[in-house]
């Protein structure tokens, strides 16, 4: 229990996705503007890490590890969590249109995330079981999502401000990650490893 | 041709304290606190005091020119910034720390913003932290507190925190005797930075404040009383590991981020409801970092993280309006 | 090797299957612009205009909530081709571009009063109608500015409003933020402009403008046909805009402008190469 | 369109990474030191050029309903090839690289540039776009690499610049000093594009 | 011990500048050269003329006529010729209609007022039609037609009228000593409007820094159920929503009126100008209004014809004493600032204020420090600093769900900004936007 414990904080505070790991900068500095859409983001970000990690857990070690072609996991992995996320957006799409309105539109945009292929890659290379894996996606995720609303709304505070003209736009944005990523550091030590 | 006369929108009449005054007061009140430093640590305390803060100035006058804006450190904001600053760095920074340090506060912390009113991060802490971790040798290398001590002393001693940390991680217990130097806590007997050291002279300088009306005491009672709690509830579990809440107060730099750093309104919520947030949120991220983190001292990092919350503790704290049905408060709050 | 051509195959296939099924089982009706325009965006989904993806932008832009320039990866090609497909771009024969009809500014033009308040031309024009004597005159105060998506207009060191003829796209929002109406739409190709949008007559406009219309229909004179004087102000009349420059020199009080000869003083634009070549083919 | 065009535009005016913000989790991840973003930037331009060719023939073969999942099929492989190689060849650049290699694949700047460019040209503009967008932006991590171990280390690609009594600004390598780095280097290209225009 | 007063959450108390007057008796003023009577001085459509140039007219005589239900008629100050019918300067900023009037000097009535032998005797809609034909409109500053606050809907039926004696504007003492001076004749008011309205409590509410008053009409109530309540000294004790919520207790819903509470609140110099239409059937054509400031050489409580210029009242005065930077009529929290001293007393004049230089606040706006302080002082329980900040950068619809459009543009957010920035002249940018933007969906 305090293993899983542990695992969560760590992915999601002190070796934060974004702030630490740089994983899914794309999404992080472009959907941003508002916390609103943060906040959507964040939730669809959750929801396909668990079900990417989850899938992709099955495939390394029910079919790449069997067969050793572990090599072939980059291709296995991408091609997977593409087509499942496209699976989910088409479904949700016809399902349930509120649903889609907070939380299918983002789906296309998390394709190409890095933060869900690499969640899967690192909890293999971790060699975590499949529970932690589970906890370590959930972990990740909300690490994800925090830091997201938490520059969402710094943003729509900067928004109001005089930045200078050469800093305006992504500089700024970059400058004010960083400092988010200045006050992550005390987290650093929270949890050994 | 007769001078015209002057039209401006209502109201016509406004009230006496400006931006200019404001500053003034704070760079009073923490002038007793300067003062029990350089009576602590001598010249040395002095010079970061003069580096920083004339760095701070000289690197605000230079981002304005940068910037072609109008020259505007006489608002007192850049001098504030600086001696802040000096409080947070210890007696014995070498000189290029103290303006390294006065220069990432400026640049980084606040021009890059906009100046003064526009920087999310307390300036001061963002160069504190900067500094912290990338020369974590001389950020905690602390001269021991000599009265009216002459010069440099060589002799270098740890602050009651980090003596408290190194303890309980060799062995798991805290050592008697720091439990038991209140009154040296108090007045400032201790290693620490500058403003760390004397939680009186602190005090002094808040209750100026609180005269002046230029702090509430919606920050400072919410982070002091959540650091109490929480930190009395872990000494209750197990005294012998974990610090009693008094020694929690006067170690470290509690009081000057509880009155001087979480109470710069330009980094927190302007809300009522959002300061008492912000201030728990303070005092929950300071005792956990200080009792399970890596750094010793977790004050500006807690402030430097409930400080990227601000935003949106402001948005989630509105205030129901006048004649505003309590029920719909919540579910339309914020921008779009 | 076997095994990892049948594995991803494997994969492949029923990721393939799954997919198609899908499609035609949730089958979602869209509007066939939102999937041009789709087609005309990158693709990257890199989020970088603030929507979800490609397909969100796509969405917000057929409903008109968003300006195809948001796009960065897809650079200026990508832009010309979405404004083609949602049409607006400039299609008319005869493009049109904003022009401030002001030269007074705060040299040129007497105040009414000290104003002290925010700065916005909207708000100061509540408080007694402006700060300006001249009812119609540029306030200077940049709403706008503010109201240009294109970066297109500059406020001088003088406080007047300048608009660039190469920046403006006609879209005319200036006009619309503008209380006082000094800002028209008028044909690119029209360099030359009475700058002056004071209806009072010629006598009270000397009292507070040094580059006003006085309307002493000496242009008409110069130049019949070329220009309509009406209620006390001379405007172009833009049918014949060819003949109009040769007025300019002509106006006692210079508010005849003829911007192939450059932006009015304190301007930081360059003198616009006139017309702007290639512009109404974007 | 001007092939030189073609090619020096990713260098500057439509730099990936300084002016498009494509693929910015390896520039902020691995630009530790100037090595490390060379070789980022060169196994990345490696996988840019191969896809763009690959797409660019594949062009009218590839069904445009199937085209993504195609294009980041074809993608994986060339990472695939690289992630083999460099640990063969490369252990200790693919060790500091790490997960990053693999991530080559999400990219976006590769999709991007496939779907936006390559699927749309023959084949040798899609080489001169690939070569050149790759270029730009291995020249991004090297000028970003080079800053930051620069202050970071007081080395450049490992050779030691201000001698021993140096004290390295440590927070230009952590996380932090990645963003705000390539803050203030969008910030100067923004003042350098202002004072040409 | 001193018993806690009422009062209502929020607000500040700005130095109160009344001393110069607060001691004064109320004067009357002569007739000036030429009376500027706008035809629009009250809130709703504006009166329409019905008397043409070179017509002479009788002292009450009707000049202007009331347009639709929510506006009220214009009537002439005094007997004289009509000079003109034409758009003039008006305290508004703009060039509106106005009559203008050259008075005869014979101040004669027309036909004289009817007077009422009993007011008990008339039912409360002919109450109101009496007021209605006199004109008279809220006299504290707003200027809305008192006819149409005394004609709730029947489904909203009112127990409570709250009387505003309250004057928590810096400078202004008119309303202070018409109820010293006037008591009689303001209950009188009083007494017509609870009849008009029905209304069971009726409660007179006054700061605590007029005590001569507050014992004025404690005793003159005495044996009556009319209370009268002290309210802390306070700004903006006066607003119509403040008042409510220090005396009954209650919010007035967002976007409500105090109707939906049950509540109308009137004005002491309303109250005694309903008592005039009313028992001497005299239309509004004179108010009380304070004539202060230190570019003024006397200052004073002067009764007015609707319509002098304040050019009249100043060399009436003694003139200036200083150069004049600012000229304002109503009080210095609320009132406008004024382009000439051509401009007219109106209905809606409670003050003028005539200011030197060096009693202006000239300070140039900075950049807002967020130090909450307009956010603590809201009476309305705003954010003004956010919303302000939206409304410069036009994002108009973050400014509504800040809740912009419950602003009542009390001031006191700029009052106390130590930026100097003009908060309430932005959220009022804001709120117009807004409003525009409703109007065209």
């Amino acid at each position: 229990m305090t293993e899983l414990f542990l695992i969560f904080i760590s992915a999601a505070f002190v070796n934060n996705f974004v702030l630490a790991r740089f994983l899914g900068i794309c999404p992080f500095m472009g959907v941003s503007k508002k916390v609103e859409t943060a906040l959507g983001m964040g939730m669809a970000v959750t929801f396909v890490m668990t079900v990417a990690t989850v899938t992709t857990w099955f495939i390394q070690y029910f079919i790449l590890t069997p067969f050793n072609i572990e090599y072939l996991q980059t291709i296995a992995f991408i091609l997977v969590i593409a087509s499942l996320v496209q699976l989910v957006e088409m479904v949700i799409q016809k399902t349930s249109p509120v649903l889609y309105q907070s939380l299918g539109i983002f789906l296309p945009l998390i394709t190409t995330n890095c933060a869900v292929l690499g969640l899967a890659v690192l909890s293999i290379q971790k060699g975590y079981s499949f529970l932690e894996a589970v906890v370590f996606a959930i972990g990740a995720a909300a690490g994800f999502t925090l830091a997201l609303v938490l520059f969402a709304g710094l943003r729509e505070r900067v928004e109001l401000s005089a930045v200078p003209r050469a800093f305006q736009g992504a500089a700024i944005g970059f400058v004010t990650a960083g400092l988010l990523a200045l006050a992550f550091m005390g987290f650093a030590g929270l949890v050994k490893g | 041709m007769e001078q015209k006369l002057i039209l401006s929108p209502a109201p016509h009449l406004h009230g006496e304290q400006s931006t200019e005054q404001i500053m003034r007061a704070v760079i009073y009140a923490l002038l007793p606190a300067c003062a029990v430093s350089i009576y602590f640590f001598g010249l040395p305390a002095l010079r970061v005091l003069v580096l920083c803060t004339l760095g701070c100035v000289l690197a605000e006058i230079g981002c304005q020119k940068l910037m072609r804006r109008p020259a505007a450190w006489r608002d007192g904001s850049a001098a504030l910034t600086g001696v802040l600053l000096a409080l947070n760095l210890p007696p014995a920074s070498p000189w290029w720390l103290a303006l390294l340090g006065a220069a990432v506060a400026i640049v980084v912390g606040k021009q890059v913003y906009g100046g003064l009113g526009h920087n999310p991060f307390n300036p001061a802490l963002v160069a504190r932290v900067v500094l912290l971790i990338s020369f974590p040798v001389q950020m905690t290398t602390w001269s021991a507190p000599t009265p009216l001590g002459a010069g440099l002393d060589l002799v270098t001693t740890a602050t009651p925190l980090g003596e408290a940390k190194n303890a309980v991680m060799l062995s798991g217990r805290l050592p008697e005797a720091l439990q038991n130097s209140s009154w040296d806590y108090f007045i400032g007997n201790m290693g620490g930075c500058l403003g760390e050291v004397s939680a009186l002279a602190l005090l002094l300088g808040a209750a100026y404040l609180f005269w002046k009306r230029i702090l509430t005491w919606h920050i400072p009672l919410s982070y002091l009383g959540s650091v109490v709690v929480i930190a009395g509830i872990f000494w209750l579990v197990d005294p012998s590991r974990y610090p009693s809440p008094l020694f929690h107060l006067l170690t470290g730099g509690l009081m000057l981020g509880v009155f001087f750093m979480a109470t710069d309104m330009v980094t927190s919520p302007v809300t009522p409801r959002g300061m008492l947030v912000f201030g728990v949120g303070c005092g929950l991220l300071t005792v956990l970092i200080r009792l399970f983190g890596g750094y010793p001292e977790g004050v500006s990092f807690a402030i430097l993280l409930m400080n990227a919350a601000t935003p949106l503790i402001d948005r989630f704290t509105r205030p129901r309006a006048f004649g505003e049905a309590p029920a719909r408060v919540s579910g339309r709050q914020g921008a779009p | 090797m076997l095994e990892a051509i049948l594995s991803i195959g494997g994969i492949g296939l029923t990721a393939a299957v799954a997919l198609g099924l899908a499609a035609k089982k949730f089958a979602v009706e869209v509007d066939p612009r939102e999937l041009a325009v789709l087609e005309a965006l990158p693709g990257a989904n890199c989020g970088a205009c603030g929507f979800p993806g490609c397909g969100g932008f796509a969405k917000a832009l057929v409903e008109g909530k968003a300006n195809p320039n948001a796009c960065t990866p897809g650079g200026q090609a990508t832009v010309e081709r979405i404004a083609h497909i949602l049409g607006v771009a400039a299609t008319a024969a005869d493009p049109q571009v904003a022009v401030v009809l002001c030269q007074g500014d705060n040299p040129r033009a007497a105040l009414k009063y000290r104003y002290l308040g925010m700065a916005d031309c909207n708000a100061a024009q509540r408080i007694a109608e402006g700060p300006k004597q001249c009812p119609g005159g540029c306030l200077g105060l940049g709403s706008c500015v503010r109201a240009c998506p294109f970066s297109a207009i500059e406020i001088t060191g003088e406080g007047l409003a300048v608009i660039s003829r190469e920046l403006c796209t006609g879209c005319t929002r200036c006009v619309a933020a503008c209380p006082r109406g000094v800002i028209r739409m008028t044909p690119l190709a029209a360099t030359v402009h009475v700058l002056c949008n004071s209806h009072d007559k010629g006598a009270q406009v000397r009292k507070y403008c040094a580059v006003g219309c006085i309307a002493c229909h000496i242009c008409a004179k110069t130049v019949p046909g070329a220009y309509v004087v009406e209620d006390f102000l001379a405007r172009v009349d833009y049918e014949h805009r060819d003949q109009a420059g040769a007025a300019v020199e002509k106006c006692p009080t210079h508010c005849i402008r003829d911007f192939a000869q450059g932006y009015p003083p304190g301007s930081s634009f360059a003198a616009p190469t006139v017309p702007v070549a290639g512009k109404s083919a974007a | 369109m001007n092939l030189q065009d073609e090619f020096t535009k990713g260098l500057w005016r439509d730099n990936p990474v300084f002016k498009l913000l494509l693929g910015l989790c390896p520039v902020l991840a691995v630009t530790t030191s100037a090595e490390n973003g060379l070789g980022m930037g060169l196994a990345t331009t490696f996988v840019l050029l191969c896809s763009n060719i690959v797409v660019s023939l594949l062009r009218k073969v590839i069904p445009s309903k199937v085209r993504i999942p195609s294009f980041i099929v074809i993608i994986a492989s060339f990472v695939t090839v690289v992630q083999l190689t460099m640990e063969a060849y490369l252990y200790d650049l693919h060790k500091a690289l790490g997960i990053f290699i693999p991530l080559i694949v999400v990219n976006c700047l590769i999709l991007g540039r496939a779907e936006a460019f390559a699927s749309k040209q023959p084949l040798r503009g899609a080489l001169i776009d690939g070569l050149g967008m790759g270029l730009g932006f291995t020249l991004a991590l090297f000028v970003l690499g080079g800053v930051r171990e620069i202050f970071g280390a007081g080395t450049l690609l490992g050779v030691s610049l201000f001698g021993g009594a140096y004290q390295p600004f440590l927070l230009m390598i952590l996380p932090p000093g990645a963003f705000i780095t390539l803050g203030f280097l969008l910030a100067g290209m923004n003042r350098i594009e202002s004072a040409r225009r | 011990m001193m018993k806690k007063l009422k009062t209502f959450r929020g607000g500040l108390h700005p130095s109160e500048h009344k001393e110069q007057t607060a001691h004064l008796a109320i004067e009357d003023c002569p007739l000036p050269e030429e009376l500027v009577i706008p035809l629009s001085q009250h809130i709703g459509a504006p009166a329409e003329a019905c008397v043409a140039k070179g017509e002479r007219v009788a002292k009450g005589q009707l000049i202007g006529r009331a347009r639709g239900f929510v506006s009220v008629p214009v009537h002439a100050s005094t007997s004289g010729e009509v000079l003109a019918v034409e758009a003039r300067p008006h305290p508004s900023g703009k060039l509106l209609p106005a009559v203008v009037l050259r008075p005869d000097g014979e101040d004669a009535w027309g036909e004289a007022p009817a007077s009422v032998a009993d007011y008990r005797e008339l039912g409360a809609e002919e109450l109101c039609e009496r007021i209605r034909a006199a004109g008279v409109v809220g006299l504290g500053g707003a200027a809305f037609p008192t006819h149409v606050k005394l004609s709730p809907p029947p489904e909203k039926p009112i127990h409570t009228l709250l009387i505003n004696g309250v004057e928590c504007e810096p400078y202004l003492t008119a309303d202070h000593r018409l109820m010293l001076e006037e008591t009689a004749r303001l209950l009188a008011g009083i007494d017509i409007l609870r009849r008009a309205l029905g209304a069971r409590r009726v409660c007179i509410g006054i700061e605590a820094n007029k005590p001569d008053a507050i014992a004025r009409l404690e005793e003159a109530c005495r044996g009556t159920d009319v209370e009268v309540a002290t309210l802390a000294v306070k700004y903006p004790q006066g607003a119509e929503k403040q008042l409510i919520s220090a005396l009954v207790g209650r919010e007035v819903p967002s976007g409500g009126l105090p109707m939906d509470l049950g509540v109308v609140v009137q004005n002491v110099g309303t109250a005694a100008a309903v008592a005039d239409a009313v028992l001497a059937g005299k239309p509004l054509i004179e108010r009380v209004t304070t004539l202060t400031g230190s570019a003024l050489a006397r200052p004073g409580n002067l009764r007015v014809r609707i319509g002098t210029p304040l050019r009249h009242l100043v060399a009436w005065r003694g003139g200036l004493t200083g150069e004049l930077a600012k000229i304002l009529c109503g009080g210095p929290m609320m009132g406008a600032a004024q382009l000439s001293l051509d401009v007219p007393v109106v209905r809606g004049t409670s003050g003028v204020l005539l200011l030197r230089e060096g009693d202006v606040e000239l300070r140039r706006e900075s950049a807002c420090i967020r130090c909450g302080r307009c956010v603590r002082a809201c009476p309305s329980f705003l954010m003004p600093t956010t919303i302000a900040a939206y409304a410069r950068l036009e994002r108009f619809e973050a400014a509504e769900q800040f809740r912009a459009m419950d602003c009542i543009e009390c001031g006191c957010c700029t009052y106390i900004c130590p930026a100097a920035i003009p908060l309430v002249q932005a959220v009022r940018h804001a709120k117009l936007a807004i409003l525009a933007r409703r109007r065209k969906l």
